[in-house]
């Protein structure tokens, strides 16, 4: 009991001083958000004075000082009403937020566990093949695509299936004519849109996960229980995954975590080259825009998600792991 | 090599015009409130002004209001143009015009002109509006004729306007709101339009998608945006692809004067002439941009503006050993290789400009060469255009890039010079931000705004041509283009350079002018 | 010392041999080695200054210009030749603080027991989950005006808290064998039991944080670079698909200027990769090449 | 091979047709990136049906690596170099992946060594029965519940271990359960790999009485590896001895125990006696003899040493916090006295989990005790705080049991020394050097400034051994805590390095507290000894007194976990054969 005490004030403490984090962090960045409404109207010419009070007056921040400003966040946080975006003025965050939510969920999250799982399995294979082509394959082949920069890969897939082949829409999330719902058309044209951003991310993030559960398990083939499940004549098919791929995951759930919370704050690169409207793009103009409400509510969701995505992963590790039952 | 050509949705009719005037970020958000800084662009051509104003030279072109007077500086007296109605067929009256300056005054955020900086009453007639400014203020007209005016009927029921989204705007502009989604949307011909018969493109698409790769593969009748190496990108996309781009304003250094030693005159004279802008143009804007003229005009737009004294046409010359002379007149010294402040250190300053502006930060690296020929090492810096915005406002700067100038000349000088918007180091001046006092030229300003004699006021302007050339307030580089791009293969009528009537900007209300000359190409010719 | 660094030596030259015995290794340190020498000689190697601009714009791929000009007239391969240098200097200097960062932390937070561990683990926590990039962005322009030296920072700042995770449970691990108890019965004092006893056992663990690290560092700076937040001033391999981007080379047909950093940068990183795959050799046997037969 | 006698005609009747015969057998290990070794060097021999064969040998001697070639468990980087394997009248080599499989049911099994770790520790002891089941589909589906419950049954354990997990049994079960699989194949060849190293005493004992009747009943054929000629004397019909990937000697138990042939078997024998005798002796190492416990210091005690300290330990216990949420607290040592006279030599002797080295931590004050008081000359060690602990490791000193763990595998022996003189002791510069010299000269290691230079990995066990000891030494320590210092170590290097230990006392006239499961070096070397069961003293006494005539049923226990071949062969070994 108070071990579980103890745990959860750690928890909670991690959340309060993420949550206070998330405050500081956007009133660091130099300028206001009137600065960053203002540069953007420069672009059209000169401003004058009286544009920038008006500018001012519409976002009408930041209010009082920092503590009362700090208040007011302790108290959308707790009401989960972040009020008005300042870049997307006068959008409420929350609705933002939700709207590029599914977008990023479906393809981030659909991604990052696609990635995870060929990229484990792949890995099996590598380490149970090692030293054939199907272990060099995977193993030097995901790990190069690996090393490309994200934006590169999208750019080039972008240009050369997308402007030049014209094989693949080239930016959004669905076409301009197809009436978000929950209908097949939709879904199809939605499929069809986060193609090329899936492929990049599959690919650009496959190599990781199959040199982690390699590595894990050429050791783990080397120990002691796999050699005696092979001596005692059970099927290589059977020792390769129920002996050995079933103890090499565990190290690599823990990364598997890290990954999945991470899903909610989309992928910047990979969003901002396809034009996705997803949290990455938000995000991203969020920072760009000194927009305080969105990036709080953004980083908020984001810390929390880390927070239970590693929850999630002790109570996986709970269940696959026997040894950490009790 | 890959060349990439244009391939247009064949889906978009010979009488539909797709305009990259938006761009989604990624996505539209539908808000139609013209006074919000986040609203759709085309909010700015569902409704309309008084006064249509040539962004390129100034030229005022009467619009809603159908002639105007200016009694004395401190009175202008406009006529309301009768016939025109909203979309809903209400009929446009002065007292749509009257609430909204009433409605700009409740609500000072939607004041992103500052009419109410100016006005002072404003009292209307069946078709007379009446308004008496809080001075003698004769530039006030353009400021107040740019307004755009938006139907009683429907805003005054509404709460706030200033965070009203105004989802399905009522206007009075030739096109009302069509099809909205969140990646595209459309405005259709309102047949009720007061010029109607001078509109002949019956729809206009606006999509999400509009980065410089979608223009040129998209199939766009028109946009604006700086297109590297336009001739094999854009021209070569398309036969029919033209591009058109005008001087827009001025690039220039802008000098902090609270800070020294550019309050010597001599400093920034040698300044200038260390530089050639021409060669900075051609760096910064591969070569489509002239010199700009340190007169503070746009030229050849606003060449009848120019001071016939000022030699070159305001175009200075760079001189190495006249610039070291002119420092050494400083103080300074050269040693062969570096200049030399009074106290022996080498001279430095930083120039500061905003990240993400890359034609600007280019500009800035071949000035930052181009100094090192008189033994000047500058550093660059590039803060977010945020912080940017900042540093230049609080003036927490030494030497920036920045834009200054444009079609109004007056409001040019008077932005950047007037000592009425001077604020010292450290608080928030958004119009004199370089810092500069001269009474010559305060007193010039305001004879200008006392005066509503347009010889006089062109005198004045010549004097403040002059001084602009002699104290060198900014170092005028070379001029930022209005970067308009258009396809004539389905529709002709475009402006250009024998015809400037209006410049290719998708945004503001040019728009509304370039619409009205716009013609279909009726048959064949079309790509 | 001196002890220790003939110790050090032994070790090092064995793990440099079972580094350079592994096929991938060898590879990545060969790839590795060649950035390094173009970086070195760089100005002796590329055919033109980096900054240049004097070339006629925007053109292909010729005797005089290898890999074409950019939209400012400059040479792309020189800038790809210089572009190395802060590639490598991102990559090792942010890699090699994000190493150090995690190495005193992981150690001590390994080492220390009760609720200075606790202080420490709700540190590295917060590191973890405040999210990565976006805390990269947000100090990034923060601190927009320091040139690279700044991403490096930023880099560093954000990146060293999973290798401090990873060495301290290795160094709790370590804490319990007898030769470290045998060191506090020799009158050793904690940090030097700490960085004398423990850290030297953890070298591979640690050389290959390191790599980790600096890959990460020159994705990142590349990601940062493009996006704009970087320092457009400086010559970089992601400065310079920043203003290939920008200068649309892929309309006007430039794609090498795209295609050439890119792979740069993929390369590079890769090189560190496979050296890697070696460095897993030395702290795991089992990993050094071979197969199972199967 | 001159030495080796080949037997083919086991010792046991029965026998027909050999079931295998390995011939000229060689396996080599050849790891990328480092040089190869010959492991298994040209083996020859023969086993017949229903033979239990010993395989004896010291660590490193190619023991296991003809174990795993045997069962074709080879992997790389071992290969088979050279020679065959017949089984029955098949090659081994010859068969392919899937028919060695098949095999693996009715055929040979192994045991591996270090059997704690050779279950998953994710799948539930039923689970991997049902795979072995599954595998060879020779228990019917509906049968094998049964059929494993009968197995774990034959291995003395109940049907409900078949629901828990590895890490739920103790080490002796698990090895049973290890041994049961192995059994589910119905084996014609089982292979024991050190089937009870890494088990306690008492434990090791109960598993190898079950190997024994298993073998009786079933009459499978069985090698058993192990490094502990006690452990196969006993159980084995017929014995192999190998030495450096040769089998050095082949022959029935008896003769083994008789009549060695080769050098090597004898010296093995040489370090084999058993403590209970009222003459106990190890080459170079002679026990005290029962009754005459007196062992004061000598009086030729080199002049640095500071001679002993009395250590008084009154009524101490120590109690650890709950390991897991809502275990008990362990009691790891309830109230303990006894008290240690200066220059005096006390055996702790207790099996695994008694609390021997928590009693060690106490006294060297790495733990504090939850109840009483110990006493080092006149401090009390745990009110000692940090500076004050630095000060008492002047006088209070550690050997450590594992000499391969206990060295920094980084640090040269110049450093290890250096710093605990630096540490520990005034001394700087020349004179700093001169006392590491004499150090290392006192522990035998000579010449002094050629191994000053060495890598751990330079030296052998017994000379690191030397090196943990002469840190332990290095500030003339009055009081030394020996955990286990010998365990690790062949039996080649043992006596050496005991016999250091008795040395140093008698010449330093140190006191010295020798904590060991291993009765026999208690004897050796102590006058005093403490058993220890469940942290609390069931008897102390005289080591002699106590050994011969032990009173507590513990202790009685103990004792008899020794292995001890004359049971079995009726005979002591005959000392008067050797040299
Ligand atoms: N995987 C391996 N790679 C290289 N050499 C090895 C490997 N395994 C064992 N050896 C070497 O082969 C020789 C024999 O080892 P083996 O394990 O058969 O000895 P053993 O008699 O079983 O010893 P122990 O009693 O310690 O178990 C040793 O010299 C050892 O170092
Ligand atoms: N730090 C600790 N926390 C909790 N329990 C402990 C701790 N150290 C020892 N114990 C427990 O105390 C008991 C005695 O352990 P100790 O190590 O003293 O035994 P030992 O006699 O030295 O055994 P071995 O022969 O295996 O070394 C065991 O039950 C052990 O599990
Ligand atoms: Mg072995
Ligand atoms: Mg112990």
């Amino acid at each position: 009991m108070r071990y579980m005490l103890q745990r959860a004030g750690w928890f909670l403490l991690t959340l309060w001083a993420a949550i206070t984090l998330n405050f500081l962090l956007p009133r660091m960045m130099p300028g206001s958000p009137a600065d960053a409404a203002l540069a953007k109207l420069a672009q059209n010419g000169p401003v004058t004075e009286q544009t920038r009070k008006a500018v001012e007056a519409q976002l009408g921040v930041p209010d009082g000082n920092l503590l009362q400003q700090y208040l007011d966040y302790l108290h959308q946080v707790v009401t989960l009403d972040f009020g008005v975006s300042y870049a997307f003025y006068p959008e409420p965050v929350t609705g933002l937020v939700l709207q590029a939510l599914p977008y990023t969920l479906i393809l981030v999250g659909l991604v990052t566990i696609a990635a995870f799982v060929i990229g484990t399995l792949l890995g099996v294979l590598a380490a149970w093949k090692r030293g054939t082509w199907m272990d060099a394959l995977p193993a030097v082949g995901g790990s190069f695509l690996g090393t490309f920069p994200y934006f590169w890969t999208a750019l080039l897939l972008l240009f050369f299936l997308g402007y030049v082949g014209h094989l693949f829409p080239t930016f959004g999330a669905y076409s301009a004519t197809t009436v978000p719902g929950f209908s097949w058309a939709f879904i199809e044209d939605a499929l069809y849109h986060a193609a090329l951003p899936a492929t990049t991310m599959l690919v650009t993030s496959l190599g990781g996960w199959i040199i982690g559960m390699r590595n894990a398990m050429i050791t783990t083939l080397g120990e002691d229980h796999v050699t005696f499940a092979e001596a005692n004549g059970i099927p290589g098919r059977t020792v390769a995954l129920k002996y050995a791929a079933r103890n090499a995951i565990l190290p690599n759930l823990t990364g598997f975590g890290m990954a999945l919370g991470g899903v909610v704050g989309g992928s910047v690169l990979v969003e901002q080259v396809f034009g996705y409207p997803g949290i990455g793009f938000l995000l991203f103009n969020a920072v760009t825009g000194q927009d305080y409400p969105l990036m709080q509510a953004i980083f908020l969701m984001i810390t929390v998600s880390v927070l239970v995505a590693n929850l999630l992963v002790d109570i996986m590790y709970g269940i696959l792991d026997p040894r950490t039952r009790r | 090599s890959l060349q990439i050509t244009s391939k247009p949705d064949p889906t978009i009719g010979d009488d539909t015009l797709l305009i990259a005037g938006d761009k989604g970020t990624p996505t539209f958000t539908a808000n139609f409130n013209p006074f919000n800084a986040n609203a759709r662009k085309a909010a700015a051509i569902v409704y309309e002004p008084l006064i249509w104003i040539n962004p390129l030279d100034g030229t005022l072109v009467p619009w809603l209001a159908e002639s105007w007077e200016q009694p004395d500086p401190q009175k202008i007296v406009l006529t309301l143009r009768s016939g025109a109605t909203w979309h809903d067929g209400t009929p446009l009256t002065t007292g749509d015009v009257d609430y909204t300056f009433r409605m700009l005054k409740e609500h000072p955020a939607n004041d992103t002109g500052g009419v109410w900086s100016r006005v002072d009453t404003v009292e209307t007639t069946d078709s007379t509006i009446e308004i008496t400014l809080l001075a003698p203020d004769s530039p006030a007209l353009p400021v107040i004729g740019a307004m755009l005016i938006v139907p009683e009927h429907i805003w005054a029921d509404v709460e706030d306007p200033s965070t009203w989204r105004n989802e399905e705007p009522v206007g009075s502009g030739p096109f009302q709101l069509g099809n909205f989604t969140s990646l595209q949307y459309t405005l259709d011909r309102y047949a009720g339009y007061w010029q109607a018969d001078q509109i002949d493109v019956e729809h206009l698409v606006y999509p999400a998608a509009s980065e410089e790769m979608d223009l040129v593969t998209k199939g766009y009748d028109w946009a604006y945006a700086y297109m590297s190496d336009v001739e094999n990108t854009w021209m070569a996309a398309n036969p029919h692809n033209r591009y058109w781009f005008p001087p827009g304003g001025i690039i220039g250094l802008h000098l902090n004067h609270d800070v020294a030693p550019f309050d010597d005159l001599d400093v920034r004279r040698g300044l200038s002439l260390a530089l050639d802008g021409k060669q900075v143009g051609e760096v910064a804007a591969e070569g489509y941009m002239d010199e700009a003229s340190q007169s503070g005009l746009l030229l050849p737009n606003q060449e009848d503006l120019l001071n016939p004294e000022i030699p070159d046409r305001g175009i200075i010359a760079r001189d190495a050993d006249a610039a070291i002379a002119a420092f050494e007149k400083a103080g300074f010294q050269h040693d062969g290789t570096t200049l030399r402040t009074a106290d022996g250190e080498p001279f430095t300053f930083a120039i500061t400009t905003a990240n993400g502006y890359t034609d600007w930060l280019r500009a800035a690296q071949e000035v930052q060469r181009q100094l090192r020929g008189v033994g000047i090492e500058a550093t660059i810096e590039t803060p977010q255009p945020a912080a940017y915005e900042a540093n230049l406002t609080s003036g927490d700067f030494a030497v920036a890039m920045g834009s200054s100038n444009g079609s109004d000349a007056f409001q040019g000088y008077s932005n950047l010079l007037w000592g009425e918007y001077y604020a010292p180091v450290g608080e928030a001046s958004q119009n004199n931000r370089i810092r500069y006092r001269n009474d010559e030229v305060d007193q010039l300003i305001g004879d200008y705004r006392a005066s509503v004699d347009e010889d006089e006021q062109a005198r004045i302007l010549q004097q403040l041509e002059k001084i602009f050339y002699d104290d060198l307030p900014v170092i005028a580089l070379y001029y930022g283009g209005l970067w308009g791009l258009y396809n004539d293969g389905r529709f002709t009528g475009w402006p250009s350079a024998e015809d400037p009537y209006a410049p290719l900007q998708t945004y503001q209300s040019s728009p509304l002018r370039v619409l009205t000359r716009v013609r279909r190409v009726r048959n064949g010719g079309a790509s | 010392m001196s002890a220790m660094s003939t110790a050090l030596t032994t070790t090092f030259t064995a793990s440099i041999r079972t580094v350079w015995g592994n096929r991938k290794a060898r590879i990545g340190l060969i790839i590795l080695g060649l950035f390094v020498v173009l970086a070195v000689l760089a100005p002796l190697v590329a055919p033109y200054g980096p900054e240049d601009n004097g070339f006629e714009r925007n053109q292909g791929a010729s005797a005089a210009h290898w890999l074409g000009t950019t939209a400012a007239g400059e040479d792309v391969l020189s800038q790809l030749i210089f572009g190395s240098r802060i590639s490598l200097l991102v990559g090792f200097g942010a890699g090699g603080i994000a190493t150090v960062i995690s190495v005193l932390v992981g150690l001590s937070w390994g080492y220390v027991r009760g609720w200075l561990g606790d202080v420490i683990n709700f540190v590295v926590n917060m590191f973890l989950v405040i999210p990565g990039l976006p805390l990269m962005i947000v100090v990034a322009t923060y601190l927009s005006n320091g040139g690279i030296s700044v991403i490096v920072a930023v880099i560093a700042i954000t990146g060293w808290a999973w290798g401090a995770r990873v060495l301290r449970s290795q160094t709790r691990t370590l804490r319990g064998r007898d030769f470290v108890e045998a060191a506090r019965f020799s009158g050793e004092r904690a940090p030097r039991i700490v960085f004398r006893e423990i850290l030297p056992n953890m070298t591979s663990l640690i050389a290959g944080g390191f790599f980790g690290s600096a890959t990460a560092a020159i994705l990142a700076e590349a990601g940062l670079e493009y996006l704009g937040l970087g320092d457009s001033t400086v010559i970089s391999w992601g400065t310079m698909i920043y203003w290939a981007q920008n200068s649309n080379a892929l309309l006007t047909g430039q794609w090498a200027l795209l295609f050439a950093p890119g792979l740069c940068i993929a390369l590079l990183a890769t090189s560190l990769t496979l050296i890697n795959f070696g460095i897993d050799g030395i702290s795991n046997p089992r990993l050094r090449e071979g197969s199972t037969g199967r | 091979m001159s030495t080796a006698t080949h037997r083919t005609t086991p010792s046991t009747p029965g026998a027909e047709e050999p079931l295998l015969r390995v011939q000229d057998l060689s396996v080599v290990y050849e790891p990328v990136g480092a040089p190869a070794t010959r492991a298994v060097r040209e083996v020859s021999f023969e086993v017949g049906r229903g033979e239990f064969v010993g395989l004896v040998g010291e660590s490193g001697s190619g023991k296991s690596t003809l174990g795993f070639a045997l069962t074709a468990l080879s992997k790389p980087p071992a290969r088979i170099e050279s020679g065959s394997i017949l089984f029955g009248d098949v090659d081994i080599a010859s068969m392919s992946a899937e028919e060695l499989r098949t095999q693996r049911q009715g055929g040979f099994a192994m045991v591996l060594q270090a059997g704690m770790n050779t279950l998953s520790p994710v799948r539930t002891i039923r689970k991997h029965f049902h795979d072995i089941f599954a595998a060879h589909r020779h228990v019917a589906p509906g049968d094998r519940d049964d059929r494993a419950a009968e197995l774990v049954g034959r291995v003395s354990l109940g049907p409900e271990v078949l629901d828990r997990y590895p890490f739920e049994l103790s080490g002796g079960m698990r090895q049973r359960v290890t041994i049961a699989l192995a059994l589910s194949l119905e084996p014609q060849l089982m292979v024991f790999d050190e089937p009870t190293t890494a088990l306690d005493v008492l434990v090791q004992h109960a598993v190898m009485d079950t190997i024994r009747e298993l073998q009786a009943q079933e009459g499978f054929t069985a090698i058993l590896i192990s490094h502990d000629l006690g452990v196969v004397l006993e159980s084995a019909h017929r014995v192999m001895v190998m030495h450096d990937g040769r089998v050095v000697e082949d022959a029935p138990s008896e003769d083994i125990l008789r009549r060695p042939q080769h050098e090597y078997t004898r010296m093995l024998l040489s370090h084999f006696a058993d403590p209970r005798a009222e003459h106990v002796a190890l080459p170079g190492l002679e026990a005290p003899v029962a009754g005459t416990a007196t062992s004061a210091p000598s009086a030729s005690s080199s002049p640095a040493a500071g001679g002993g300290l009395e250590l008084r330990v009154q009524g101490v216990s120590k109690s650890f916090g709950a390991p897991r949420r809502g275990a008990q607290p362990v009691l790891a040592v309830d109230d303990v006295s006894f008290t240690l006279a200066a220059g005096g030599a006390t055996a702790l002797v207790g099996q695994s989990g008694s609390g021997k080295s928590t009693l060690a931590k106490l006294i060297t004050g790495v733990e504090k005790p939850t109840a009483g008081t110990i006493h080092v000359g006149d401090a009390e060690v745990g009110s000692l705080r940090r500076k004050e602990l630095r000060d008492l490791r002047r006088s209070v000193q550690m050997v450590f049991q594992d000499p391969y763990a206990a060295l920094n595998p980084l640090s040269t022996v110049e450093y290890t020394l250096t710093r605990a003189l630096t540490n520990l002791t005034d001394l700087r510069g020349n004179a700093l050097r001169k006392r590491l010299h004499e150090l290392l000269e006192t522990v035998g290691l000579t010449p002094a400034a050629q191994f000053a230079a060495k890598l751990p990995h330079q030296l052998s066990g017994g000379q690191r051994q030397r090196v943990v000891i002469a840190r332990a030494l290095a500030a003339d320590p009055q009081v030394i805590i020996a955990d286990e210092p010998v365990s690790m170590l062949d039996v080649s290097l043992r006596a050496g390095v005991l016999a250091l230990l008795r040395d140093l006392r008698e010449r330093t006239g140190m006191s010295l507290l020798y904590i060991t499961h291993d009765l026999l070096s208690a004897r050796l070397i102590t006058d005093d000894i403490l058993v220890l069961h469940d942290g609390r003293v069931v008897e102390s006494g005289p080591t002699a007194e106590v050994m011969r005539h032990p009173q507590d049923e513990y202790t009685i226990r103990l004792l008899d976990a020794i292995p001890d071949p004359a049971r079995v062969h009726g005979a002591r070994p005959d000392r008067g054969d050797l040299p």
